[in-house]
């Protein structure tokens, strides 16, 4: 079983068909969910998998918490259970076999050691920052990681903050909105987006008022997704860090290697992407885009 | 009579100066009433006359601008109705207020159930819904909802409940029934006075709202006048003559034209619409049917004889499952009521509520739209000429409004019922059927709209008119149709065209 | 205990005298109101937005179009401006379309892939898409005015299955395309002003001529009002309810190529969402029922562009996001209680009390 | 068979329906335990829907039910957590507020003559506002006493187990039907549902019924919180997004009519039971990709309220009929 958050972006679509395939791949009855960026409708799936009787379940959880119960029943059901993309918490470590989760904190270190990095940040500068939706873990975690960096940063400070929930019409129309109130976008030197939908949407709305965006403004965000690497290619954005959607692969092998008796996985595996520049995108764009 | 009321005494209720404004309209101005106990008091004006209002304001619907009500010798004020029927004053209003989507007992009951473990008995309740309303004299399943039942039966339950003793609340000191017998026949009539005698020994000052003259004079003790919401006077019954009312109603006299010839009587005149064994599941059988072209044709019958079902059937709004019908000719088969109106056949029904009026509309629109229907979405009849149609009908019908823009919910009850039936005439069909259409329509327009009903005619207009004033019915019908019990039981007409035949068929059943 | 208050027979001119001192036409009706009130919301507002940023009245001549903040708002009103006018006459006949947000993915998503498909002109796949967007009406209406489902259900269905066909058609994935003709749907300009502007303006009047130049307004507002009386009168109102079905669906799939030119891709998971709730709030803010009955569409554009003001002032603010549903339920709130008429009462017997006391002091 | 009753024979049956075909399918379906599963897994919705079903009843809505699930679980979880407070104290203090709450929108709606659907989904804004503000993040649950709620319940055969929730679930189904049918406050909610005005001339206490009313259904919608926290363990200000449209299509599908006057609180009961079978049957196909799960659901959705609807006309004809 495998229980999914939904299918809110492309990211989560690929995520989605990674996990399919690689099943299909090693001969896997795989029972999919998907949740509508629901949690109850995740807790529900999962209790229907312990009914059915499969043999392990996966869960990309919604949110952190809110797990202890369904994993006590799983576990009193001696059903084995992966945790991947995002975290969880629980107390009880012996919940789960192990979590394969994403860093959304380093993520944010990455974007903005990447940023600090660059000379247009060595003066003053002014960051726009779009956020994902209130209170969803990517968003808080990025924000804070970005942030954390940004402290050892005295000449940068971010100007404006608001969400533009992740979509890119939501990019679009916050970004114009902001570039009005900042004085049509003069003195802002870069875009941090918590994900490339935003900024994708953004880099259109900066466009659109005359700026150019990755040269006059700096653009990063977080996901690679493969419209973005083309923005790259095309010069319009500079940098994004990889949330790495095969995660199907490693939780397979985990799940396999317990069913075989190997019960003494690492509770938790990072995974963080690696961050991608102008420079590859090109030739990342063509690979991505095959897949 | 007179001296039955101790006069010496203090009013049991007192209303003075009592003033109420609307937008564009001042509903009351100065308006008076004195309520003594136990004396049934007529409160009599024309359509809009503010006699609903007055109503409405004593008990606690409506706030009143200015004056003053005295209970006793005790200045009251009452925010809501709860507040009113708390100190003892129960209220019939005009249109049925009742919930049609709970069930008869319940309507009965509402507020004061009987209960049991502090919940509700339904048993207990169906049981004494059952008696309450056999003292009307109606054996209807209590535990059905309101809304299966037609306007008549409502009306009785809204009285019944009016009369039912209230749990926690004073014992009924006053009972105010606005126009509770527009709806009803001779019997139900008669059966209602009972009730009210025996309230009126028990010392209930009642108030009784009506257009029907003869019955102020048949159970009234006093009468106060009410014209353009202005008091005009209070009257004792024995002491007025029938003129002396009408005159201080309508401020004129009204010369009376009533028993004229009917629709110009053209022997053998063609039948326009023909019905043979026409029947529709349980509501109407077999039935027979001829309507002769340019000529009234009265229905007459009891509650629930199926007067109703047959107009419904005749407009497609009920389907037939046997028997044939035709009109100007041709064989017909209707389905739905547009089709109905595309030949020409017309109903103005009997429920103005919820089946006539469109609440939030003007007057202007409620009068233009059946005839705009008729058209066609695409032909638009303009604002000159709807404002024309509206006009003619206001002043024709002396329609009670400041102007045609009015909403009509905002209207009083009979003038309502005016502009429902000055939609219908404005379409001039070549059939109108009219289910009870001067229902609470005061006595002046009564007579014009006769006049107009019998002008149609000579036109060449065909007309099917039920109505429970049988006066009504022999006033302008060629021909009297009289159904009992669902089934065609005579047709009446030339020399047998009179009030006592009718009645005479109507009885047929219990002789 | 007799007593008479006036004379019993009066002369005709003195009955129609008395008649004409009770009653004083033309108070009937007070359109004005209607409109002063979600007028007089949309100004506070942008008053407000003035504060916050100076320059938010200024317009500039750039690229050949205006440019600034008010047109911003106007512009970013477009979608749920097309959905409010469609929303508007489903409301008016009692009913509520919760689908319209999903219908804008589908419409978006037939765009997209269409373009990407390559041959196939804008007007076709404009034309295609509001087919779609009828189509889908269709269903709604079908299943509202025939099988006689309650609209809020019926709808429902919709919401939820369209959102999945809008992402069957692009299998998930965000489909982007590349075509400058389409965009400029979205983001093009003419005269001056934003295209989807005029599509609002065109659509407005379109409609608007529609249903006041034929007899089609008043009909739905006669079903709305009472559907059975309006059957009774010969107006098909089934039919009435189908076509505002119909209207709504082709509203939305115009508001759902305007989003997908906007951003020259089709989301199909968060194109339209929640739009659904936005016309509605824009439509009651306009003054309608939702228990159906009269309309207004342009009250209703007003009302949209006072929840766009009021979402732009939230960014404009600079407060931190978290804060974004609190204001928004006080503004709206405010704004409707400035439409009832006891709360204007109870404001002006304040403000009067207020200035009585000062006269005293 | 009587005519009255004759929606809730027929949703009913649909049930019964569904989970034939669920049970025909899957090996593991026609257990206690999905039948307990399904219980325990909508309780929250269930509980949140019998308030809705109240508030439909009087004619209007209420769409504030799933922010204020939110709200209360978050604020349940921060006096439990940070503030240490014993979560039935946090629960004495949470449930009037949230009547409070309700209150509040149903005295907009009687005084102001607002209408429900935009009160209500400003009181939605509003609720959801105030959690995001109390914590953007969500907030874990960890109290001795949750653990002890979690391990009571009666166990059941065939792997079915009756838990604390869906104990207090059905036992608050049960006041509510007691409530609804056979109380005054229930024929008042009626009495406003068939027409205001005329319940108000009846001498019905329209404004008291109201504002209890809405008073209730949002201390329900809190209660649902507190169920939903003890099913996750853990408050989050963006959980139960969208309740309200479920509840509202459970009631719906129940056979309550919108216009109001006139449904069950069983009906409400057997509309949860089918949305959430709709949702057990998809779970345990698990091929279904996301879109084409949403279609489904859709599909089956629409297949239940046409044959709901197609039944029950059938049905009334032919006893029209023969009547
Ligand atoms: N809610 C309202 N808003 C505006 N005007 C109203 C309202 N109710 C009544 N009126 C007006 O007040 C006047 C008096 O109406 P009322 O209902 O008291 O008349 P009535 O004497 O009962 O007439 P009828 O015999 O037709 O029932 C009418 O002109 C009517 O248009
Ligand atoms: N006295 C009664 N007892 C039982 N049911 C009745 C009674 N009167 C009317 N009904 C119900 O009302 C329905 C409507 O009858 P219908 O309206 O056709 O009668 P009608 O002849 O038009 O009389 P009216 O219009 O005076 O009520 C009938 O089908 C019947 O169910
Ligand atoms: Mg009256
Ligand atoms: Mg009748």
């Amino acid at each position: 079983g495998f229980a999914q958050v939904g299918s809110e972006s492309g990211w989560r679509t690929s995520f989605s068909e990674s996990v399919k395939a690689e099943a299909k791949k090693r001969g896997i009855e795989l029972k999919f969910s998907d949740a509508q960026q629901k949690q109850e409708n995740q807790i529900k799936a999962v209790r229907s998998f312990i009914a059915q009787g499969v043999d392990a379940i996966i869960i990309a959880p919604v949110v952190e918490t809110g797990w202890t119960p369904v994993l006590r029943e799983a576990k009193r059901a001696r059903i084995p259970v992966v945790i991947v993309d995002r975290n969880v918490q629980v107390h009880d470590e012996s919940l789960f076999v192990t979590r394969i989760a994403s860093d959304f904190v380093e993520e944010g270190r990455k974007a903005a050691t990447w940023l600090m990095s660059q000379p247009q940040a060595q003066q003053q500068c002014n960051i726009i920052e779009l956020q994902g939706t209130v209170g969803a873990t990517a968003a808080i975690d990025r924000a804070k990681g970005f942030n954390e960096v940004l402290a050892k940063h005295p000449q940068a400070k971010i100007v404006r903050s608001q969400t533009a929930e992740f979509t890119r019409a939501k990019g679009k129309e916050v970004m114009e909105s902001l570039l009005k109130a900042e004085q049509g976008g003069k003195g802002i030197c870069a875009l941090w987006a918590h994900n490339d939908e935003m900024a994708l949407g953004a880099i259109q709305a900066i466009k659109e008022a005359g700026l150019k965006p990755g040269k006059e403004l700096l653009v990063v965000s977080v996901d690679a997704v493969p419209d973005y690497f083309k923005a790259m290619a095309d010069g319009d954005a500079n940098a994004t860090v990889e949330l790495n959607p095969h995660l199907g692969g490693p939780a397979f092998d985990v799940i396999e290697g317990y069913l075989k008796g190997k019960k003494d996985t690492e509770k938790l595996i990072r995974t963080t992407g690696d961050l991608f520049l102008q420079d590859t995108a090109a030739a990342e764009y063509e690979k991505r885009r095959l897949n | 009579m007179s001296d039955q009321i101790n006069t010496a005494a203090q009013p049991l209720l007192q209303l003075r100066q009592i003033n109420k404004n609307f937008p564009g309209v001042k509903a009351l101005q100065q308006a008076q009433l004195s309520l003594y106990a136990g004396e049934v008091h007529a409160l009599l004006g024309e359509n809009g006359a503010g006699k609903s209002t007055l109503v409405k304001v004593m008990t606690g619907v409506l706030q009143k601008d200015g004056g003053e009500l005295l209970l006793g010798s005790k200045a009251l004020s009452f925010a809501t109705p709860k507040d009113a029927q708390q100190v003892g004053i129960s209220t019939v209003y005009q249109e049925v207020n009742l919930l049609p989507n709970l069930s008869v007992a319940h309507n009965l009951f509402l507020g004061s159930e009987p209960k049991r473990f502090g919940l509700i008995d339904k048993k207990a309740m169906a049981h004494q819904a059952r008696q309450l309303l056999s003292t009307f004299g109606l054996d209807i399943n209590v535990t059905a909802p309101l809304s299966e039942f037609s306007v008549a039966v409502q009306q009785l339950v809204a009285i019944a409940r009016g009369v039912a003793p209230k749990r926690g609340a004073a014992c009924t000191k006053v009972l105010v029934l606005d126009e509770p017998t527009a709806s009803l026949d001779a019997d139900e009539v008669q059966t209602l006075f009972q009730v009210l005698r025996q309230l009126k020994q028990q010392g209930v000052a009642i108030v009784f709202i009506t257009h029907f003259l003869d019955q102020v004079y048949q159970i009234s003790d006093r009468i106060t006048v009410m014209r353009n919401g202005c008091f005009v006077g209070e009257y004792h019954t024995a002491s007025l003559n029938k003129a002396e009312l009408i005159a201080a109603m309508l401020g004129k006299e009204l010369c009376q034209q009533r028993h004229q010839t009917p629709c110009l009587v053209v022997e053998q005149s063609e039948s326009i619409l023909t019905a043979r064994q026409l029947s529709s599941g349980q509501s109407v059988q077999q039935l027979d049917l001829d309507l002769p072209a340019g000529q009234a044709v009265g229905l007459a019958g009891l509650l629930g004889s199926g007067r109703t079902e047959i107009c419904r059937l005749l407009f497609g709004l009920d389907q037939a499952d046997g028997g044939t019908l035709s009109f100007a000719g041709k064989a017909i088969k209707l389905s739905n009521p547009a089709q109905a109106i595309a030949l020409g056949i017309a109903l103005c029904p009997e429920d103005r509520k919820t089946q006539g009026m469109i609440a939030a509309l003007s007057i202007r629109e409620n009068i233009s739209l059946a005839l705009q229907a008729k058209q066609g979405w695409w032909r638009v009849l303009s604002k000159k000429k709807q404002q024309q149609l509206a006009d003619f009908y206001i002043e024709k019908l002396q329609i009670a409004t400041p102007d045609a823009e009015k909403p009509i919910g905002q209207l009083s009850g009979g003038n309502q019922q005016k502009v429902i039936l000055a939609r219908w005439l404005a379409v001039e069909p070549q059939l109108l059927l009219l289910d009870e259409p001067t229902r609470g329509i005061d006595i002046g327009a009564h007579a014009e709209i006769l006049q107009l009903i019998r002008q149609l005619c000579q036109q060449g207009m065909s007309l099917l008119v039920t109505s429970s004033e049988l006066e009504e019915l022999t006033a302008f019908s060629s021909k009297i149709v009289v159904m009992r019990d669902r089934k065609k039981v005579a047709e009446l007409s030339g020399e047998d065209l009179n009030s006592d035949r009718i009645m005479a068929a109507i009885a047929g059943a219990s002789v | 205990m007799t007593s008479e208050a006036t004379v019993l027979n009066s002369t005709p001119e003195q009955l129609k005298a008395a008649r004409q001192a009770r009653y004083s036409p033309g108070q009937s009706a007070h359109q004005f109101s209607l409109y002063l009130y979600p007028l007089l919301a949309l100004a506070l507002l942008l008053l407000v937005n003035l504060l916050l940023d100076p320059q938010f009245f200024s317009l500039q001549w750039q690229d050949g179009r205006l440019y600034g903040p008010l047109i911003d708002i106007v512009n970013r009103s477009a979608p749920v401006a097309l959905l409010a006018i469609g929303m508007s006459l489903v409301i008016a006949t009692g009913g509520i379309d919760l689908s319209v947000g999903a219908v804008m993915a589908i419409c978006g998503a037939v765009c997209a892939n269409l373009l990407l498909l390559g041959d196939w002109s804008i007007p076709a796949v404009i034309g295609l898409a509001v087919l779609t967007g009828l189509a889908c009406g269709l269903v709604n209406g079908l299943m509202v005015s025939y099988l006689g489902i309650q609209p809020i259900v019926a709808t429902l269905v919709l919401m939820v299955a369209g959102r999945g066909v809008a992402q069957l058609l692009n299998q998930g994935q965000i489909v982007t395309f590349q075509n400058p003709d389409f965009a400029a749907l979205g983001s093009g300009s003419f005269l001056g002003l934003p295209v989807p502007v005029w599509l609002v303006l065109l659509a407005l009047l379109i409609m608007q001529l529609l249903l006041r130049r034929t007899a089609l307004g008043l009909f739905i507002e006669a079903v709305g009002c009472n559907a059975k009386a309006s059957r009774y009168l010969g107006i098909d109102d089934r039919g009435i309810k189908l076509t505002v079905y119909l209207l709504a669906g082709g509203c939305a799939a115009l508001a759902g190529i305007i989003a997908t030119a906007d951003i020259q891709g089709s989301d199909a998971n968060n194109a339209g969402l929640w739009l659904e709730l936005d016309a509605i709030l824009a439509v009651v803010i306009g003054g309608a029922a939702l228990t159906g009955g009269r309309f207004s569409l342009p009250r209703a554009v007003i009302g949209v562009l006072i929840i766009q003001a009021l979402s732009t002032t939230i960014v404009v603010s600079g407060l931190p996001a978290k804060f974004n549903l609190l204001i928004k339920a006080l503004v709206i709130l405010l704004v409707l209680m400035l439409q009832s008429e006891l709360f204007r009462h109870q404001l002006k017997s304040l403000f009067s009390f207020g200035k009585l006391r000062g006269g005293k002091v | 068979m009587s005519r009255t009753y004759l929606p809730l024979w027929i949703t009913f049956t649909l049930v019964l329906l569904m989970f034939g075909a669920g049970a025909s399918q899957f090996e593991g379906f026609a257990s206690l335990r999905v039948v307990t599963n399904l219980i325990s897994d909508n309780a929250f919705l269930l509980v949140t829907a019998l308030g809705m079903t109240l508030v439909i009843l009087s004619g209007g809505i209420d769409l504030s039910v799933g922010s204020v699930i939110a709200l209360s679980g978050v604020a349940a979880a921060l006096l439990i957590g940070p503030y240490q407070w014993h979560p039935l104290l946090a629960f004495a203090l949470i449930l009037p507020c949230a009547a409070l709450f309700g209150a509040g929108m149903g005295a907009l709606i009687q005084y102001y003559q607002l209408q429900p659907f935009i009160v209500t989904l400003a009181g939605m804004f509003l609720a959801r506002g105030v959690a995001t503000l109390l914590s953007e993040e969500s907030v874990a649950i960890e109290h001795p006493f949750y653990d002890a709620v979690a391990e009571f319940g009666l166990e059941l055969p065939d792997g079915g187990w009756l838990g604390a929730t869906s104990l207090l679930t059905i036992a608050l189904v049960l006041l509510m039907l007691v409530l609804t049918h056979y109380s005054r406050f229930g024929s008042y909610v009626y009495a406003l549902g068939g027409n205001s005005q005329s319940a108000q001339l009846m001498g019905v206490p329209v404004a008291r019924t109201t504002i209890l009313l809405y008073a209730a259904s949002s201390m329900l919608a809190a209660m649902a919180g507190i169920i939903f926290s003890f099913y996750t363990y853990s408050g989050y200000a963006l959980s139960a997004v969208g309740v309200e449209l479920d509840a509202i299509a459970a009631v719906v599908i129940g056979g309550t009519l919108l216009t109001g006057g006139s449904g069950f609180i069983i009906g409400t009961v057997l509309g949860v039971l089918l949305m959430g079978l709709i949702q057990t049957y998809i779970n345990f196909d698990g091929s279904l990709s996301s879109w084409w799960s949403k279609i489904v659901i859709g599909g089956l959705l629409f297949f239940f309220i046409a044959l709901q609807k197609l039944l029950s006309q059938q049905w009334r004809r032919k006893a029209g009929g023969q009547a």
